[in-house]
């Protein structure tokens, strides 16, 4: 309620992904003193990427605490911390660290409110980061959501705008008594977002997914950037083949909205999954698995999915364009879906890359 | 209070958890306890004289083999066994078992079966209780295999960088399930977390409660006024096996002879007087908390959904 | 070649499946001297459940060495010895415990190759034991193959009988040149299984499916110990209702067999899934991307997924039996995918228990 | 081979790795160079008094911070450009980019990104070394950061209890990115390691190449001799940034004073008239490389799946 009411307040304005993240922990810092922020290098002048820049210096070294390299045992720590009193946030710059924390986080605070019979409570948000942008190489670009959300105690977002930080981030902390793993995408940092234009979640909570587009010819589960690329595409594919595709934000990885995705896919008949991370195993499994548990007679076409190609992630930025699921692809990939071999006239995005389209990038939501 | 009277409140509390495991080994055919037990008898010493050193108010982090940490620190013996049962009236309804025993009413803060994971859980408390100003003191116990563990460097580091309240309990009993502790380790655990500049004291009596509870106490009041985090490193011996309620002798990775030379030692096993004192009171008791825990209803179905997140 | 010759020797042989896992083990050290075991209490009187027993004595300790409590790095020292020219087979008594080795095992053993270039390979084999048995709760009982299997770089077993070791575990010590994670079942070790009776995989390799049971009237894909319940569940259910089941080892959980999946999914157009795992972000959801991807018209029922309770994993036997999937469930739930309402009539199997069942059971495959 | 050669070479190496960060430095708005780069600048005399003191035979398991290393170990100055602009003809096909140099041929034997991950790699190889029967030695290079990973412990203890053939490098630049080791240590790094009977040897003359080579030279050849790893401390000074080709001094996060001293003492800094010798030749040697990289084609599309697993 607060929030919806703050978000109304700025609605229309400008807002990227870092200022929401700033505020988020800004807010959240100013609301509670026993939040605390604790992440190699939170008080530097970098500031985790300018999300937390200048808390230290008004909130104190020791609400913000820089830590030694020492993901498992800074886990451990937030975890006891949580376990004490305190409202923990803990930043990776690379999600790919945290598999160094892999034990604290799926044997212990995911575990721990049911292992003791609702004893205990470990509410703590990790922040991690998608490091995705080029020749980031296979240890610092991974997506790791699909490890996570496979865990029962512990809930996953990836969220995709400025709004859904602003919304979920501040809800998460004073109400969800959990702990909370957040994959936040590198190249989303810069991106603006008009405040309050996204859809909001349906539901009791701002976790479930926003239709952030509605369209009859075919539906779009999307995550954390590939939003942003489902919605180019479908705009591309408004204005160029007169194709309305719904565009779902999943948001929620770990708890996916199934009433949402099921409305769509048995209305359009036509889906398509496009996720940050590897198909197998991934957020494109499961929305087929959501799909054939409860109506694969729905789907009057194969579903497509979108994801990172089957390999680690290549330095070469030649190998690293084939390795992600770009723009065209998956304008191409729609236009098929709905079009079938007609759907290879439709003219595809020019060459501009992506990188740069998303430094310029001003969202429609 | 008298040397005498402390020496009786300990010795009570520690035939107290080894007439409760006698009953576990005594039980454990029947199956009616469905899970793993590790048992601490012969280390009854360190928990009675590790936590009769701290306050009520202070925190004890576990691990699997904690059924004598969970009742040297008050735990409720009924719910307990009820844990043990599998019952909906255990300290874990049911859900936890004897590996993961919380009695958080009580400051014991619950118990991981992933050697070495509770330890920054015990650093993380104290920095919540520095930040909170509780006047708290956390104590981490493990064993000597735990050490080992990458995470246990990464806790001492920051436990030493920050000068948290907390005590780090090595229960050092030699052994890791069967592998003694040169096949594992190059340092020694009281010289190596010299290297963190902690303070270390070593106890080599570890049957001794009065001992261990000096050894904890001179360590907690120095970590209560704030010189930072202790180690404490108890010498002590495990009688039975590993995990079970067996005697494992035989199977000859470890010398009888120093287990018997132990026992020699061990106020529980020489001290008949006292033993014969207690044990028809404590049994009585331990009567109570096994009808109870019998009686006790199982956990319903939906518990099978509840407290997941 | 020389593994099938071998298991026609065999043919007709009973041996449980720590035997094979014991031989498999023998048999490497005695072929290659650069074979070694690395793991904790390898070399005491238990000896891994048995299937490292007496190799210390036999091979000497510099071969097959107990080490410290030290998941991560002794994951590193093994890919560090696969670097230089060992073959390293490292156990884990418990999956849980490797979660604190992910950072080498995905970070590094899986990527080591691709991201040189191909100018490493790091061939070692991982056994991790499911730990499932009454009373190991959350931390001493999960199957995670699903995390393993979504990281590109590594192959994933989960052998659902003697057959499966004997045939893949040499074949890949020998043949393959990378990092291969095996989930074995502590509930199989110490089923006794006819040796050489299992379909032998189909293509070049022994890693692909293999189906146990031929049957039209729906498909079942099991995985583990859930291969034993579904021959369980059809052998009743021919009996009972004259229902034929077809059921598919998927034993290969990295690479499933799309081929033989899709072959028996389109001639029964009815799909179950039966995996010892959390149905989100597991082979459940991965079986199901591969009928969506391919043809999910071909299902003319939604599909039924069956694996552990979305919670950790409680301890209480009462609990815990609710939260695996039983014999019981799975042959209901096939019976109501065939017959629909009727299949609810069709009566169930009686109240055993499972485990009981298996530490009699004789395979029979 | 007098001093003076010795002296000479070790210069030479030196300073060839200088000239070609200088170049990567020069090369870098260009945006050929499509990855991160870590910098060794100022810290090159590390690399080049180890990896002389090594036998070729021998092996280095190194760091995203990984020209310094790769090019004293021998590594082809070709490949790496090459593989810096991601050609296919880059010693890691352009898969690797500058955080995953490799040249396996010469004993430099990768480099990750994630901080302490090679470590265990170098105890791991050793194992294997001496199972093997190669009278080689492995030499795991890191940062003052990555010995509070829990790794680095577990990996010392390993090394030291089966007395392996290791050498621990531990380039000492004092930061981790901009965190000093003070808010983050509270050990040290050459004490600590004793902890686990591990001989240390310190060089605090980080920017001096003979004085690095001696203490290397001299460890080296005791862990040759089967007494078992040494771990040597090296303290030297960053000139750059953590991550680009900038400097940083104005950010605040440590003194430029400290560096300009350091500087002052750096042969390569001091020495113009040797840096005048060489440049010319190095130059063009790097030239050489950069048209080379230039000139290679890039990755096909097939090298995305191939090498997977
Ligand atoms: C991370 C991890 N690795 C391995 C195990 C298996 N395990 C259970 S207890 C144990 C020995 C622990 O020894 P120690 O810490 O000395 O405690 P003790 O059992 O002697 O009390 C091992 C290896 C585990 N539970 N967790
Ligand atoms: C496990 C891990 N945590 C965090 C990082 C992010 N990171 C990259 S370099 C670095 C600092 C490492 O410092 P040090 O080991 O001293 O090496 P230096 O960069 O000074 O050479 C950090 C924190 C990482 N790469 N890996
Ligand atoms: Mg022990
Ligand atoms: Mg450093």
């Amino acid at each position: 309620m607060g929030v919806a009411h703050k978000l109304n307040d700025d609605l229309g304005a400008v807002c990227t992904y870092r200022d929401a993240l700033h505020r988020s922990m800004h807010d959240a810092m100013t609301r509670d003193p026993n939040v605390v922020i604790l992440g190699q290098g939170v008080d530097d002048h970098k500031g985790t990427f300018g999300s937390t820049l200048g808390l230290a210096e008004e909130f104190g070294a020791g609400r913000v605490m820089d830590t030694p390299l020492a993901e498992e045992g800074m886990t451990g720590i937030a975890v006891g911390a949580a376990l004490n009193g305190l409202y923990p946030i803990q930043t990776h710059i690379r999600v790919d660290f945290a598999l160094l924390a892999m034990n604290q986080i799926v044997n212990l605070a995911a575990k721990y409110r049911y292992m003791f019979g609702g004893r205990f409570e470990v509410p703590m948000l990790v922040r991690m980061i998608i490091g995705r942008s080029w020749g980031q190489g296979a240890q610092h670009s991974q997506s790791l959501q699909s490890m996570f959300a496979h865990v029962p105690g512990l809930l996953v977002l990836a969220p995709a705008s400025a709004d859904a930080i602003l919304q979920t981030y501040p809800w998460i902390i004073e109400h969800h008594r959990g702990p909370v793993i957040s994959l936040e995408h590198r190249l989303l940092y810069d991106v603006n977002f008009r405040v309050g234009a996204e859809a909001a979640a349906t539901g009791d909570t701002p976790l479930g997914a926003r239709v952030v587009r509605r369209g009859g010819a075919a539906t779009v589960v999307a995550t954390s950037i590939m939003v942003l690329e489902a919605l180019r595409a479908a705009d591309h594919l408004a204005q160029h083949a007169g194709i309305e595709i719904e565009v779902i934000d999943l948001n929620c990885v770990s708890h996916p909205d199934t009433r949402v995705i099921m409305e769509s896919v048995e209305r359009t008949g036509r889906l398509l999954v496009a996720d940050t991370s590897w198909k197998a195993y991934g957020v494109c499994a499961e929305i087929c698995r959501i799909v054939c548990e409860r109506m694969p007679m729905a789907l009057t076409a194969p579903v497509v999915t979108l994801g990172m190609a089957p390999a680690p992630c290549p330095t070469a930025k030649v190998l690293e364009d084939e390795f992600y699921p770009n723009l065209r692809r998956l304008t191409q990939e729609l236009a098929t879906l709905v079009l079938g071999r007609e759907g290879r006239d439709v003219p595809l995005p020019d060459d501009a890359s992506m990188a740069d389209v998303y430094k310029r990038f001003k969202g429609p939501f | 209070m008298s040397v005498a009277d402390t020496y009786e409140r300990l010795f009570h509390a520690a035939l107290r958890i080894r007439l409760v495991e006698e009953r576990i080994i005594a039980l454990y055919p029947s199956d009616k306890i469905q899970s793993p037990v590790h048992l601490s008898i012969g280390q009854e010493a360190v928990a009675v004289g590790a936590c009769d050193a701290l306050a009520a108010r202070d925190l004890v982090f576990g691990t699997y083999r904690g059924h004598a940490f969970y009742l040297a620190k008050g735990g409720n013996m009924r719910a307990m066994f009820a844990e043990l049962y599998g019952k909906a009236t255990g300290c874990g309804g049911g859900k936890a078992g004897s590996m993961h025993l919380a009695a958080p009413e009580v400051g014991f803060m619950g118990a991981s079966a992933v050697v070495a994971s509770t330890i920054p859980h015990a650093v993380g408390s104290a920095l919540a209780a520095r930040h909170r100003k509780l006047d708290q003191v956390a104590l981490a116990v493990f064993g000597d295999g735990a050490t080992e563990q990458g995470v246990y460097h990464e806790s001492l580091n920051f436990a030493a960088l920050h000068r948290l309240p907390v005590v780090l309990l090595c229960e050092n009993n030699g052994l890791a399930v069967h592998s003694p502790r040169e096949a594992r380790q190059a340092f020694g655990i009281a010289e190596h977390a010299r290297g963190y500049g902690i303070n270390v004291a070593v106890c080599e009596d570890g049957y001794d409660f009065m001992a261990v509870r000096a050894v904890l106490a001179d360590a907690v009041s120095k970590v209560r006024t704030g010189e930072g985090p202790v180690l404490v490193e108890c010498k002590t011996e495990r009688y039975m096996e590993h995990v079970g309620v067996g005697e494992d002798y035989a199977a000859g990775y470890r010398s009888a002879e120093v287990a018997a030379e132990w026992k020699r030692r061990d106020p529980l096993c020489c001290e008949a007087d006292l033993v014969a004192r207690w044990t028809a009171e404590i049994a009585a008791e331990i009567d109570d908390a096994v009808a109870f825990a019998e009686a006790s209803p199982w956990p319903s179905s939906d518990a099978l959904l509840a407290d997941v997140a």
